[in-house]
């Protein structure tokens, strides 16, 4: 399985944190002008994949790979140094919440700039000059007096836009999005969901969507890949995964789904609740909250199975062993 | 791959435990023994406050009780020691010393008697530790009669006089041939006067001098029974003084908030004044205006000046809490539902305000104990003979040179005491923290 | 926030004479007066010397002349050294305990901030806990200690080396400021370095520090332009309790090291009830710090855009 | 800042400097005024009486040149090369001016009482006289009339005191309340002119090349750019050579011993005892209670454990023990009288209190907050427990409030010390005289009153003398005061630094014939 052309390629990535094993064996690949989404409850450890993508874990994080290949490159020997080059520049991040993403002492103008200033050796001037532009494009209405506001004066929406114009200011080529809109209003929210996909689509960037929303999924992205317990437990192309899900979780997950405006936790939809990931697991992970478990699903890990073109998951279920015995 | 039979047959449920998802909060004294720093500090404490309450009854000795044959001494052992007639005015003429040579020589009292040197004015005395360089060390006494009586605190060590006429014309040259010098020790003894003024049971001329562990003060008082009964006089102020203005704060803050309106505003303004006053530069000038009468510790008006101006921390933090609890939804039901306010103080106010006021109490204990030292070592604290640690570091930094324990014995006792509080406070809010994020979960 | 400064300034003022007001009345408390001395004064003596300094009057009326005569800035004569105005002896000693309380501030900001980031910086390792250690120890260790220990340590130096390398006591050259502040300022250094490293881990943990590493900032430009202003914004707010700390910190350091600031001056003013002396040196005091903490609230909303763009926004 | 200056040598050969260290600030150096030691000290370097001090401690002549004591007064005849440090001679005027600013109740000098001897200085002092009445005038500009209010054989030795110092009208009018306030607001007739006050920091005496003895002073610069009242700061800068001279105390001594510094003994003169309350309706006005307490407080014990200083004297009379009066010692012509120190006797002399007083309540014992006086105080609270099971309060005050608590009366048993003045024993015998304002015990004795009248106004030497040995005896057997111990001073001193005199009148330390041996 290699995808050449991809713009980004995992291969078996493991994370753990204090004792914790996090993110255990993920493959991930994503094309550029793509939107992959990274679907999840919270502690399933997507926002700790897509931290280790610009390798801005915690510094006690331990992290391991077989190979991460960006645009060509392999990454996995890249100092810090080289790494600080790539941030911003090339991979680019937005994070949860716009109010807490700013510097609250700093004006808005400033730290858009400053990202200017240091990957595209622009002056000072010039880089303000831009940065008022840059939030111009995202549609904020009078946008030099913006700039000079500090975050605190400004709306979450018009925040988040700033946040964008940050992260955007380097036309990377992948953008990493975690969360981008939960903080937000249900309107605002569909408004930075369609800038999202319009900058993907203008500047053919890549883009990583992290949410626990389904359907946010839904509207943005062209394959997803849920997450459970540090594992990706089903990748595939987004109709498919939507009109048939393979995994289990991920039906769990489809009916749990409720409408589009209406939000939901996920952790309250399906009974039960994560694994503690301190401890070693034998079998599947989710076998404990399944409803459709099976004794071997307690001891043995599921192997990768391909239940459709452009689909995988990790389940038992899908065994040509069982489909014999049953 | 080899599947068993059973292996695709669907999975027994789940345990129940496992849909707990939210377990209540432990209590916080469960959090605070999971901390070691808590327990160690708590162990501490424990036995601070341990020993400044029974303290006397383990190591009994009177705190008051001058043993003046052994001021400033360092750790000793029980000894037992004759005792010697006092004989004040010893009068050395019926000596007739053919050189310099010691009468007698015990701690109580070195005679000394010389050859008279024909033409000198009159003699001047030193003495020096053996083995203290050349100097002729401290100087005792100018005399003119050949004989001199040495009794200043003597100890069981070596020491060298050292006799020079004076006036022997001429004085530079011929004084160091004029020297006499001789070398003793003295034997430990204690004098009659003293053996009779501590009361000491005598057999067979001899009395027991008990051990002092730590040493003696500079009027050779236990220091160990002077450091616990310290540690007394500041628990009792680190104490006290905290929670009296901890309480009285946390009733005018209540008091404040619950009130409301321009009462509120009046008496929040009372308190933002108070705090605006130099906290130690008041102490101080009440202290003063207070005064101490004769036979006054000075705890008292230093307790009352702690707490005339510390009690707006509390008020403002208890204050706090009532506004919002009295803004918050489900008071407003309780209230609605026709509750006391005496039950929502209860139920609602108490719960949530004694943590903080726990909180505040551990590092307020500290603070005072701190202040209660400072006070106590610029003299404006309590009054001898009440002991305090303060006072004992203010007695221990003038023989500091000399001494060195005077000041540090002491000195430890408050570090540890302020250190074992002030772990205890961090280990304390740490567990408010725990508890607090447990609970927001 | 001119608004804002005028309303502090006004608070300020009101707090000053409640601290007038109370020192005169505590002061008229005291038993005794000043006008013993161990060779004896007739009473008519004593009259006259009453009289001199107005103690005769009502206590009202004293009072209200007492509150005319600050007004002016006027704090009358000394009692014992009677040809000496309070004034004259604020303006002569103040300047020595405020070099001195300013080396001791400048020691412990800075002490303070750099210990508090590098702990910080090597959160739960070897210079974070051997940093939290010294601070739990300077400020467990009470400082009319540390300055004796350090006195004492100057004393064992110099007769080492065989010649002064610093001076044991007293005031005049550079070299006396450095070891009495460093004392002075420790307490506070070790308080401050522990607010910097909560208020440091905390900023550390913040979406915009994690924000200005994905922008490629490296770690200094992150500490520099991220980091520091906001990590010392709750520093800032407890520079006002520090100056109090570090002013009346000051009397211990004095008393020991010699050190003719106005601190000594004062307990030594108490000790001799010398009445004009104290209270002068009370309310200058009171004053002192109190502007102190306007300056710093305004110093706050400067550094904090929060406070200045909406006044009182706290 | 000069950093050169904190560095100075404690003294330097070349240039004849030293440089010491100061207690306290001169809280006044208006010698009219000033009441402290410190001020008296820096005084009699900046100022000459018409009678001075010379280098072996004798009476010499100051400002007058000879001088005649009768009963009924003095004549001063002054030199006439005598002349303030701005040029201006000094003459007759300025005392008449000096004498008559430090009685003028205006003024509120609390020295005042030692111009009492003069005719009517008393009285003006009350308010009751001008100031034209008091009994002394100029005779042209060159001599000095003096008339006594009563017989004062000791007049000249008086005039060696600071308040007889003379004062510069125009330069006291000047600068009023502000004069001798800085170094510039005065001027000087002594042996060195004050060049430099910084409050609080430094003072700097400088020669006084207008001074009409200037040939016989030898040091050109006595600085203090140090101002402690800690003795172990001194003593630090001692060692470290900044200062020439240092006082030792306890802490102190022993390490300047192990060091081989020669450590000097000084005498102060001055007596401790304890004063008891006398009045009625305290139980110390009863003899037998007085009597017991007496019996307990062996002063040995005190100054040998307790103080431990060396050099300090037990005291066993009112009169210290190197007291000289008409060149003998006065304590070996007329020996302090025996005391029997029991245990035993001292609890029946209780008994016999408590058969008179009843109940005995708790003495309040009213001390000093020095180190010293606070050791000193558990040591007597201490012994009259154990000894006699009688209880003390400790009423620890500053000295301005046990000063008061005294004058009121608060206490039963005050610690209290007395310095003389000048130099005759009748500085310490009049003590204790029922119209004395400083007998603060009101001890009321008819014939210890007629004895010092007598001592007072005699001019016989005998008759004084025998005066002075009554009044010891009374003070004993009435335990009128338990006298404790003499101080005593030690100190060390830069070895280079000669001819300093310890005296125990007109300021100590002196330096006026002091030299830097090169």
């Amino acid at each position: 399985m290699k995808a050449p052309e991809s713009l980004l390629s995992v291969r078996d990535l493991n994370i753990s944190l204090g004792g914790q094993h996090l993110v255990r064996s993920v493959d991930l690949d994503i094309e550029a002008g793509q939107c992959l989404a990274l679907v999840g409850e919270s502690g399933s450890g997507k926002s700790l994949t897509a931290l280790s993508l610009m390798r801005l874990l915690p510094r006690s994080a331990k992290i391991s790979q077989q190979h991460i290949l960006f645009e060509g490159q392999s990454l996995a020997a890249y100092s810090e140094a080289q790494w600080r080059q790539l941030r911003a520049r090339r991979i680019a991040m937005i994070f949860q919440n716009p109010m807490t993403a700013m510097n609250p002492t700093m004006r808005v103008g400033q730290q858009i700039a400053e990202v200017l200033c240091l990957h595209a050796g622009v002056s000072r001037r010039e880089a303000s000059r831009q940065a008022v532009a840059l939030l111009e494009r995202l549609g904020i209405v009078n946008a030099a007096q913006k700039a000079r506001q500090y975050p605190f004066e400004m709306s979450g929406g018009m925040l988040q836009r700033a946040v964008i114009a940050m992260a955007i200011a380097c036309k990377p080529a992948l953008l990493i999005a975690d969360e981008p809109t939960t903080a937000l209003d249900a309107t605002v929210q569909a408004e930075v969901l369609v800038l999202l996909r319009e900058l993907c689509n203008e500047q053919n960037m890549g883009l990583l969507l992290i949410t626990h929303d389904l359907g946010v999924v839904r509207r943005m992205a062209q394959k997803v890949a849920v997450m459970y317990a540090g594992k990706l437990v089903e990748t595939g192309d987004i109709s498919r995964v939507f009109n048939t899900p393979a995994h289990p979780y991920t039906q769990a997950l489809k009916q749990a789904m409720p409408s589009l405006t209406e939000q939901r936790d996920l952790l309250m939809a399906i009974p039960g609740t994560p694994p503690d990931l301190s401890k070693p697991i034998a079998g599947c992970a989710f076998a404990a909250r399944c409803p459709q478990a099976m004794n071997v699903c307690a001891r043995q890990q599921p192997a990768d199975y391909l239940t459709a073109p452009e689909q995988h998951a990790k389940c038992w279920l899908w065994d040509p062993a069982r489909t014999k015995a049953s | 791959m080899q599947f068993h039979a059973d292996d695709f047959k669907a999975l027994p449920a789940a345990p129940v435990e496992q849909m707990e998802a939210l377990a209540p909060a432990p209590p916080l004294w469960r959090v605070l023994l999971a901390d070691v720093r808590a327990v160690v500090a708590l162990v501490v404490v424990a036995l601070l406050v341990f020993s400044a309450f029974a303290g006397p009854f383990l190591w009994p000795q009177d705190p008051a009780r001058q043993w003046l044959s052994q001021v400033s001494s360092g750790p000793t052992t029980a000894r037992i020691v004759a005792v010697v007639e006092d004989n004040p005015q010893w009068q050395g003429a019926l000596v007739q010393a053919g050189q310099l040579m010691s009468v007698s020589a015990t701690t109580t009292s070195v005679k000394l008697a010389w050859p008279a040197v024909a033409g000198a004015a009159g003699y001047r005395v030193y003495r020096a530790e053996a083995g203290e360089g050349a100097g002729l060390g401290v100087p005792l006494a100018q005399i003119e009669h050949p004989w001199y009586d040495d009794r200043l605190q003597l100890r069981e060590r070596a020491y060298r006089y050292t006799v020079v006429p004076v006036g022997v014309a001429p004085e530079g040259e011929n004084e160091l041939s004029r020297r006499a010098t001789i070398t003793l020790t003295p034997a430990l003894t204690i004098g009659r006067f003293e053996a009779q003024l501590l009361d000491l049971p005598v057999h067979n001329g001899e009395v027991v001098l008990p051990a002092h562990p730590l040493g003696t003060d500079s009027l050779g008082r236990d220091m160990l029974s002077r450091v616990i009964h310290g540690a007394r006089t500041s628990m009792l102020v680190g104490l006290t003084a905290p929670l009296l203005f901890i309480t009285l704060g946390a009733f005018y803050g209540a008091a404040a908030g619950l009130i409301g309106g321009w009462v509120d505003n009046t008496l929040m303004r009372i308190a933002d004044f108070v705090v605006a006053l130099p906290f130690l530069l008041f102490m101080i000038l009440f202290r003063v205006a207070m005064g101490i009468e004769s036979g006054e510790s000075g705890l008292f008006p230093m307790v009352l000046a702690m707490v005339l101006l510390s009690w707006p921390g509390a008020a403002r933090l208890v204050r706090g809490q009532v506004l919002q609890l009295r803004g918050s939804a489900f008071v407003l039901s309780a209230r609605m539902a026709g509750a006391s306010n005496l039950y929502l103080i209860r139920r609602h106010l108490l719960p949530n305000v004694l943590p903080l006021l726990l909180v505040s109490l551990s590092f307020a204990i500290p603070q005072a104990i701190f202040t209660e030292a400072l006070l106590s070592f610029i003299g404006m604290g309590v009054v001898p003979p009440t002991p305090s640690w303060g006072s004992l570091c203010n007695e221990g930094i003038r023989s500091m040179l000399t001494h060195p324990h005077e000041l540090i014995v002491p000195a430890v006792a408050i570090s540890i005491a302020v250190l074992a509080f002030n772990v205890l406070g961090d280990a304390l809010s740490d567990a408010m923290d725990v508890q607090i994020r447990r609970g927001a979960q | 926030m001119i608004a804002y400064i005028l309303k502090r300034l006004a608070y300020g003022a009101i707090t000053i004479w409640f601290i007038a007001t109370a020192t005169f009345f505590s002061m008229h408390a005291v038993p005794g007066d000043p006008f013993n001395e161990a060779k004896a004064a007739s009473p008519q003596l004593r009259q006259n010397l009453m009289a001199r300094y107005g103690l005769d009057k009502p206590v009202t009326e004293q009072y209200l002349i007492y509150l005319r005569n600050m007004l002016r800035g006027d704090f009358g004569i000394s009692f014992t050294q009677e040809n000496r105005q309070v004034n004259d002896i604020i303006r002569e000693h103040f300047p020595v305990s405020a070099i001195l309380g300013v080396a001791a501030l400048l020691i412990a900001a800075t002490g303070g901030i750099i210990g508090g980031a590098v702990a910080a910086h090597w959160h739960n390792r070897s210079p974070d806990r051997a940093m939290m250690i010294a601070v739990v120890l300077a400020i467990s260790v009470p400082s009319f200690v540390i300055a004796a220990l350090a006195q004492m340590a100057i004393v064992r130096a110099n007769d080492w080396l065989g010649f002064p390398l610093l001076p044991v006591a007293g005031w005049g050259g550079i070299s006396h400021v450095w070891v009495p502040a460093l004392v002075l300022g420790l307490g506070t250094m070790a308080y401050l370095a522990r607010l910097m490293r909560s208020s440091m881990l905390a900023v550390m943990q913040s979406d915009y520090v994690l924000t200005a590493r994905a922008k490629g900032l490296s770690d200094w430009q992150i500490f520099r332009k991220h980091q520091l202003r906001n990590a010392m914004l709750p520093v800032v707010t407890e520079l006002g309790p520090t100056i109090a700390a570090i002013t009346t910190g000051g009397f211990v350091v004095e008393l020991i090291f010699a050190i003719p600031g106005l601190g000594r001056y004062f307990v030594q003013a108490i000790q001799q009830l010398d009445y004009t002396v104290i209270m002068g040196t009370t309310v200058f005091y009171g004053a002192f710090l109190v502007l102190m903490v306007v300056l710093i609230d305004i110093a706050y909303g400067l550094i904090d855009p929060r406070i200045r763009l909406h006044g009182d926004g706290r | 800042m000069a950093v050169t200056s904190a560095h100075a040598e404690a003294v330097s050969g070349q240039d004849q400097a030293i440089t010491l260290s100061l207690a306290t600030e001169p809280p006044s150096l208006d010698s009219m005024q000033a009441t402290d030691q410190i001020g008296s000290f820096l005084l009699s370097h900046l100022m000459e009486g018409l009678v001075q001090y010379d280098a072996e401690g004798n009476l010499a002549p100051g400002i007058a040149l000879r001088w005649q004591v009768r009963e009924d007064g003095a004549t001063f005849w002054l030199r006439k090369d005598a002349r303030w440090s701005d040029g201006e001679p000094v003459t007759a005027h300025n005392f008449v001016f000096a004498w008559r600013r430090a009685v003028n109740p205006q003024t509120a000098s609390q020295y005042a009482f030692i111009l009492f001897p003069i005719k009517n200085a008393e009285a003006i002092n009350r308010g009751e006289l001008p100031l034209s009445d008091l009994g002394v005038r100029a005779v042209g500009d060159y001599r000095l009339e003096v008339q006594f209010e009563r017989s004062c054989p000791y007049f000249d030795k008086l005039t060696a005191f600071m308040t007889y110092y003379p004062a510069r009208q125009d330069i006291v009018e000047r600068w009023g309340r502000a004069f001798a306030a800085d170094a510039d607001k005065m001027v000087f007739n002594g042996p060195f002119t004050l060049a430099k006050w910084v409050h609080g920091a430094h003072l700097r005496l400088e020669k006084n090349t207008r001074y009409w003895n200037r040939e016989a002073i030898r040091l050109q610069v006595i600085d203090f750019p140090y101002i402690t009242s800690d003795t172990t700061a001194q003593y630090n800068l001692y060692k470290d050579n900044r200062i020439a001279l240092a006082a030792l105390d306890a802490g102190t001594l022993n390490d300047a011993v192990k060091r081989g510094y020669e450590a000097r003994l000084f005498d102060f003169g001055t007596l401790y005892f304890l004063e008891f309350n006398q009045r009625s309706e305290r139980a110390t006005h009863n003899l037998a209670l007085r009597r017991a307490i007496q019996a307990v407080l062996e002063p040995s014990l005190l100054v040998y454990k307790v103080l431990g200083l060396p050099g300090i004297k037990p005291a066993y009379s009112l009169f210290p023990s190197g007291m000289r009066a008409y060149g003998i010692t006065f304590s070996e012509q007329y020996p302090p009288p025996a005391i029997d120190y029991n245990i035993e006797k001292a609890r029946e002399y209780l008994r016999q209190a408590r058969r008179e007083l009843g109940e005995i309540e708790p003495l309040t014992l009213l001390v000093g907050d020095s180190p010293r006086a606070v050791n000193e105080a558990e040591y007597y609270q201490y012994v009259l427990k154990q000894a006699l099971g009688l209880e003390t309060r400790l009423d620890q005050q500053t000295f301005k409030q046990r000063i008061a608590k005294m004058r009121r009366g608060e206490f039963d048993i005050a610690a209290a010390g007395w310095g003389p003045d000048f130099d005759d024993p009748i500085t310490f015998g009049d003590l204790f005289a029922s119209w004395n304002d400083n007998n603060r015990g009101r001890f009321e004795n008819r014939r210890y009153d007629s004895w010092v009248a007598k001592a007072q106004s005699s001019a016989d030497q005998e008759t004084r003398l025998q005066a002075f040995d009554r009044l010891q005896h009374i003070i004993s057997e009435q335990v009128v005061i338990i006298p404790t111990y003499e101080n005593v001073g030690m100190y060390v001193q830069h070895p280079q630094l000669q001819g300093v005199r310890r005296s125990l009148f007109g300021g100590d330390p002196n330096f006026r014939y002091a030299w830097v041996e090169p």
